[in-house]
């Protein structure tokens, strides 16, 4: 009787990667194209960026907080160190002759457009931890400054003709792996890390699941949010950089409402909006889940609207899923 | 009809991975205070959940005033005449006092409209039958924890129920409050109420129940009226053995003076409080409820702003204005309120106990897992807590033992100066000589121990000094040579002045 | 005069064939009327055609995942593919992705260095700037009596950063100028080519009664929104332009309430991205560019547009 | 003392009425066309298909939930009523041939619409009801189904050539007072009755306060929620059908990101995201907020990427403002 309700506990306690790999299943069995090399790899890369967003607003999640600004950060890092690193043979050159040897230009772009948007993530942190505003409104006021300033940096114009070096940064591969894919394993393990091996994590789980009680037990609250926004909006920052490389060019509207598609992988994946509970591995699935569910109805050809349809549909229906499974246990 | 206004006959409920009542049969005559008894996690509240609707048992029968009843949810047990104060508090923080006591079941004027008059006019008769000077308006978040209980109590006598259960109603209330409760009882027995009563208070049980049921890990253990028991008789039946000592206390040397406290005040919550704590020293802390001593500790740790006032650790004066900067100096604080600031209910047994030493375990980067599974575990088990394991969230724990992981907490964290408040509120008989004794332990290695306690018992047992307050003032620091219940009450009750004698004797 | 670059499809050989049937891929920018009667075009033009197929995407304005249609067609082994770009930069990393299939930009002109440097790529379409420039010769023509030359105007823009919106922006105003008005900005702001936007920020403006003389709109949506506007403060005599030649549109330059708008020809251009698309898939070659003019719409001919 | 700490208190409770009163005064002082009646009353139609949605969702906040539908539903409603009220002359029509006399197909269209999009609340509210499933999921499906049924139900093509008694239903005024402001108003009283008169506000306030407590007490939480969000869907389904008359036109991408908006307004206006803490005048002055810093940039012509971050900036602004105020006399 032990084993079998230690395997029914397993498997209400990983029902998300349940979800994840029936999913697989029933594209892969619908088309054969899916379980290609090609196609797996597409998917990653194609939601590396997304990915990244919802590794960082876990963070904000688990805290009980919300990040709403990092499609907004996204942008503004990538027009940022678009602009440091364009060709200086293209005639309308945001700064006009700026040719850095790419030993300098390069890390100058990116660092320039990783800082631009980690600012707004102190800023985003000090806001809630001081003044006591909710997370929901600091964060929509940085989304929409944020994204002023990318348009008023830009004049709203896009930013194109960057620097090779720079462009693989986004698109080049290490040994066939995509470097995007290779960022996102790189960054998921350290959250992982973060979550699970550091005095910063359990704080954060503590925070979110009793801020006062936290608070009482010794911990830094105040340092600790500001870490934690500090921490999602450099995800979204290095997502930035990352996809004005991948794109070749950094755009003002880029990133447009990727924050929710973030909030939904890591809400999908288990992270609680009550605060305190959630884990990586679920944001990853959520964030794969969500990759599979878009890749399967492309291959299938469905009907863009109809796709809509089905892909709300399976949203919830994988998160009742989930849901149930748990409901029977307890 | 039989003789029995209850009876839950084979009752069993499972939880992933604990089975709480094992087929347990309990039976209620109509009329009597009737008690429940048993060491924390015995299934008490599990039992009287499963007649509230809150829990769905996994089998058994209710059979209520001869019939056989099924009760899905808490509005049918309602509608069956059950009340029941909880365990934990189920308060709306945010709405008034009235609005809580008539959640749910709003008076209505033409149908639709709520009769604000009318809930209001209703709440202060109520108040005022029970004798609690309570504006109805209130926040219930503005009222400390006594106060939002004894409006818990007041909204279960509202009901006008046959049957009412109150689950701890005195964890979180002094003695005259109790006093004030028992009144209550009483009279609802002259009324022909039914009352199940749980309580881990001795005293209370052979004072107001009429007959005792016992509960051991999900089992009944047996039934007998309140006469044919004595406390030793029942402490062995919910124990399973006999305990030697209640207040196991070692006069140990005091030593040097760790903490100074020089008129400390704050704000409204008190004034002019000053003291010394000495190595090796328990000092009580005695008053009635509201009298502000949990805001004393409070203060001191760094929770609340202090208005006036010095503070000094080991003769150096300290500035503390957070939690954090308090652990850092030696102190501890086992807080009153567990649900508010103490657990955090969604992590586990484990992280929750070593949630204020993490410190200790981060070798700057990485945390020590191993280290930290070995130490949690050693004070977990020592206070004997129940659980199923430690990685268990700490909210699927009964209360009492969440209670034992707070206090396994504090410990945790090796204090110089450790305050405790209400430190064995809803602890079994048993974990309560444990916990005495480890605070005891404590002292005699030469820490420093305030202990707030409601229960006089406790207070006079464990206290090498008692201070005793007064609605914000303090009224006297008490030798344990020349402490008494009488005295400690004149104390706690008039507010002796220092240069000013009591004049009403 | 770049029909001289002959495309090398060189895909012989029977990529992009399956079971007979050559895969087309369509990914399209977002969902608007114009962009879904393009959509359409391109499928009736399939019609004619029994070995061809259509699969057809919505990049939802992101260009992440345009770029994930673009290897999803690779993958599918497209024979080619029909891209309405979200933004008109990314083309060089579009064609990379789309590697040997030829590749037929639709609607939206990407940066011609690479257009032209590639040589499995073409581009049907029209140009974005005519558009505006097609506006401002109207109210050039409108305006030939005032006698002090100067315009007060008001202009909703389309979504900012979009290509469309600067290049019609731009093109309208630069073209008046070069006609020897002077433009004075009374109000200019995006109304996201959101007809609803577009109206209650003209009542807003309206309120503060500044002069203006003109009304342009980025597309016929907000000039509607301004019409509607304009129509409850008693204001009609203004003229209003749009772009896009809707029905809507049409109907309202016939009441006299809209002075003129100007007609993409999304059928057009759907059509011909099409006809590229199936030539280059079978290996045949196409010209760089196929142009499908604009053209105005207003009183005197909209009998044509009807 | 008595007094003037009443006069704080006072103060302090109603700190957002300060906000905005103070934003319209330095509005009115920037630009003396503000205090025109014409242009309040424009700043009321434009924020009141907005303003029903902020009141619909502020209730689901409240009992702390989410909706994120509601601009999707303003949409699929916009687009079901217009479908039915189309002119017969016109040759697009979309359903060949059909006119009703507008006896019957006003209240035809104007029911159909409310409908549409009303069944989503009841779905929403039993899906977060029973299946447990956090609110901001079963909404965000909800959010991608409605709008891809209504981009489905028109094939993305807007509806236009509406007949003229349904317009002058969004259009038209009584006693010069526009009837989108009537409907708001009557709208907000209905809502503050609900919340503070009827058994359901209390039960809303309870659930929201302490679930847990909620249940314990009797109340039936499930059918609650369900009325909440159906209450909240119903808000938007009626300000759909109310936009498609106002612009004389149904077309699928109506209301794309107003839930935001709503959310915004509803969370400056004080109801808190913990559940339990707020009300409707609060959310009204949200609204006002927001209508008198567009209005306000706007007359001022600030550049429209200004606009963002200025906008940005004080929405932060108010509601830190508004916390202050609260932290020191808590
Ligand atoms: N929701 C739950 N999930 C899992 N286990 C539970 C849950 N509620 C109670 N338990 C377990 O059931 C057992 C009985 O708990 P219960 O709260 O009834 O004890 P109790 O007798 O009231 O103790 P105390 O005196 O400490 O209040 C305990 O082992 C507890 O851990
Ligand atoms: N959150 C609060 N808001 C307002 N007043 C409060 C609050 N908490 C406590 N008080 C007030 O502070 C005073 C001291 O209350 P407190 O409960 O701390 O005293 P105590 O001696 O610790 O009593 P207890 O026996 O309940 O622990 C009382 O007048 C009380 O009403
Ligand atoms: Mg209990
Ligand atoms: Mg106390």
């Amino acid at each position: 009787m032990n084993r079998t309700s230690d395997l029914k506990k397993l498997a209400s306690k990983n029902s998300i990667y349940i979800v994840l790999i029936f999913l697989i299943v029933v594209v892969t069995i619908a088309s054969p194209k899916f379980l290609t090399i090609g196609n797996i790899i597409n998917i990653f890369t194609t939601e590396s960026i997304k990915g990244l967003l919802a590794l960082g607003v876990a963070f904000c999640i688990l805290s009980k907080g919300i990040d709403l600004s990092l499609g907004s950060i996204v942008a503004l890092s990538a027009v940022v160190s678009a602009s440091l690193i364009q060709d200086p043979t293209y005639s309308a050159q945001m700064f006009k002759g700026l040719d850095m040897p790419i030993g300098i230009g390069l890390p100058v772009a990116i660092i320039a457009g990783i800082l631009a948007g980690t600012i707004f993530g102190v800023v985003n942190g000090a806001l809630i931890a001081y003044t006591k505003i909710p997370p929901f409104i600091a964060t929509l006021g940085s989304m929409v400054v944020a994204r002023g300033l990318a348009m008023l940096y830009t004049n709203a114009y896009p930013i194109p003709m960057l620097k090779k070096p720079f462009k693989t940064v986004g698109q080049g591969n290490i040994l066939g792996i995509p470097n995007l894919l290779i960022i996102l394993i790189i960054f998921a393990i350290f959250a992982w890390f973060l979550l699970n091996h550091t005095k910063f994590g359990k704080n954060v789980y503590a925070i979110g699941g009793n801020d006062v009680a936290a608070r009482v037990a010794g911990i830094k609250v105040k340092k600790n949010i500001i870490l934690v926004y500090t921490w999602s909006s450099f995800c979204a920052a290095v997502a930035g950089v990352l996809l004005a490389a991948r794109t070749g060019s950094g755009i003002a509207t880029l990133g447009l409402n990727y924050e929710l598609d973030a909030i939904a992988a890591a809400t999908i994946g288990g992270v609680s909006h009550n605060g305190g509970v959630g884990r990586i591995g679920g944001v990853i699935a959520g964030i794969l889940i969500l990759g599979v569910v878009n890749n399967g109805l492309l291959l299938l050809g469905v009907s863009p609207y109809i796709q809509q349809i089905v892909k709300g549909l399976i949203i919830v229906g994988a998160v009742v899923f989930d849901m149930r499974k748990n409901a029977k246990t307890a | 009809m039989s003789e029995y206004i209850l009876e839950m006959i084979d009752v069993v409920k499972v939880f992933p991975g604990v089975k709480a009542l094992k087929g347990v049969n309990f039976r209620v005559r109509s009329g009597t205070v009737h008690a429940l008894m048993g060491e924390n996690g015995a299934g008490k509240s599990t039992l009287m959940k499963c007649l509230m609707g809150i829990n769905q048992m996994t089998s058994g029968k209710i059979i209520l005033k001869g019939d056989q009843v099924t009760i899905k949810d808490a509005l049918s047990a309602q509608k069956h005449g059950i009340s029941m104060i909880h365990q934990e508090l189920n308060v709306v923080t945010a709405r008034s006092i009235s609005e809580n006591i008539w959640l749910g079941r709003e008076p209505l004027k033409n149908k639709i409209m709520i009769d604000h008059k009318r809930m209001r006019q209703d709440t202060k008769k109520l108040l005022d039958q029970l004798h609690m000077d309570i504006n109805p308006d209130e926040l219930m978040g503005n009222l400390t924890v006594a106060k939002m209980q004894m409006v818990e109590i007041a909204k279960a006598v509202s009901f006008n129920a046959d049957i009412v259960i109150m689950d701890e109603p005195t964890s979180a209330l002094t003695t005259t409050e109790a006093e004030h409760l028992f009144k209550i009882i009483d009279n609802l027995k002259k009324k022909g109420v039914t009352i199940i009563y749980i309580s881990h208070k001795m005293d209370e049980i052979f004072r107001i129940c009429d007959e005792i049921t016992v509960l051991r890990d999900g089992e009944l253990v047996g039934s007998d009226m309140a006469c044919n028991l004595d406390i030793d008789k029942l402490i062995s039946l919910m124990v399973g053995r006999e305990l030697t000592e209640m207040f196991p206390k070692i006069d140990c040397k005091i030593g040097d003076t760790v903490l100074k406290v020089e008129n400390l005040s704050a704000g409204d919550a008190f004034h002019n409080v000053s003291f010394e704590l000495h190595r090796g020293e328990i000092l009580g802390f005695a008053g009635l409820v509201g009298a502000g001593r949990t805001e004393i500790v409070e203060t001191i740790f760094g929770i609340r702003p202090k208005t006036e006032g010095h503070i000094y650790i080991n003769g150096k004066e300290v500035y503390i204005d957070n939690p954090h900067e308090a652990l850092k100096n030696g102190l501890c604080l086992l807080t009153e309120d567990r649900k508010k600031m103490g657990i955090i209910p969604v992590l586990s047994v484990r992280d929750n106990t070593v949630l204020s030493s993490l410190d200790k375990y981060s070798n700057g980067i990485k945390l020590n897992h191993k280290k930290i599974h070995v130490d949690t575990e050693e004070y977990i088990n020592k206070l004997n807590v129940k659980t199923a394991d430690f990685d268990t969230q700490i909210k699927s724990l009964s209360g009492g033992n969440q209670q034992k992981v707070l206090v396994a907490r504090a410990l945790l964290t090796d204090p110089d100066i450790l305050m405790v408040d209400e430190p064995t509120r809803g602890i079994d008989v048993g974990a309560k000589t444990e916990i005495h004794s480890l605070i005891t332990k404590l002292a005699s290695e030469g820490k420093a121990v305030i202990m707030i306690s409601s229960e006089m018992p406790e207070i006079l047992g464990m206290s090498d000094k008692i201070l005793t307050m007064h609605e914000g003032k303090m009224t006297g620091i008490i030798n344990r040579e020349d402490a008494n219940q009488e005295v400690i009450m004149k104390y706690a009750t008039e507010g002796f002045s220092t240069d000013e004698e009591g004049k009403d004797e | 005069g770049c029909g001289g670059k002959t495309t090398t499809t060189g895909n012989e050989g029977n990529s992009g064939q399956e079971g007979g049937k050559i895969k087309i891929g369509l990914t399209m920018s977002s969902r608007d009327q114009f962009l879904s009667t393009l959509e359409t075009a391109v499928k009736d033009a399939a019609k004619d055609y029994s070995d061809v197929e259509i699969v057809a995407f919505d990049a939802e304005n992101d260009i992440q995942k345009q770029l994930s249609h673009i290897s999803s067609f690779v993958s599918q082994d497209c024979g080619a593919i029909i891209v309405n770009l979200v933004n008109t930069d990314t083309s060089e990393e579009i064609l990379k992705a789309a590697g040997d299939v030829p590749v037929v930009f639709v609607n939206r002109l990407p940066n011609e260095k690479i257009l032209e440097d590639s040589s499995n790529a073409s581009y049907v379409g029209s140009d974005e700037y005519e558009a505006g420039q097609l506006q401002a010769k109207f109210l050039t023509d409108y305006f030939k009596d005032k006698s002090d030359k100067t315009i007060n105007y008001v202009l909703f823009m389309g979504t900012l950063g979009l290509q469309h919106t600067n290049a019609r922006s731009k093109a309208v105003k630069a073209t008046l100028e070069e006609n020897g008005f002077t433009l004075v900005k009374q109000f200019e702001d995006t109304a996201e080519f959101d007809r609803a936007k577009a109206m209650a920020k003209m009542q807003q403006f309206i309120g503060t009664g500044k002069p203006f003389d003109v009304v342009i709109g980025n597309n016929d949506e907000m000039a509607l929104g301004a019409v509607e506007a304009l129509k409850s403060a008693n204001k009609l005599d203004v003229p209003v332009v749009g772009i896009d030649a809707t029905a809507n549109a049409i109907a309202a330059i016939e009441a006299e309430e809209m002075a003129c708008s100007v007609f993409q020809d999304a059928s057009g251009q759907g059509a011909g991205a099409f006809d590229f698309a199936y030539k280059m898939a079978k290996g045949e070659e196409v010209d760089k560019y196929g142009w499908i003019p604009f053209q105005v719409v207003s009183l005197d001919n909209i009998e044509d547009f009807k």
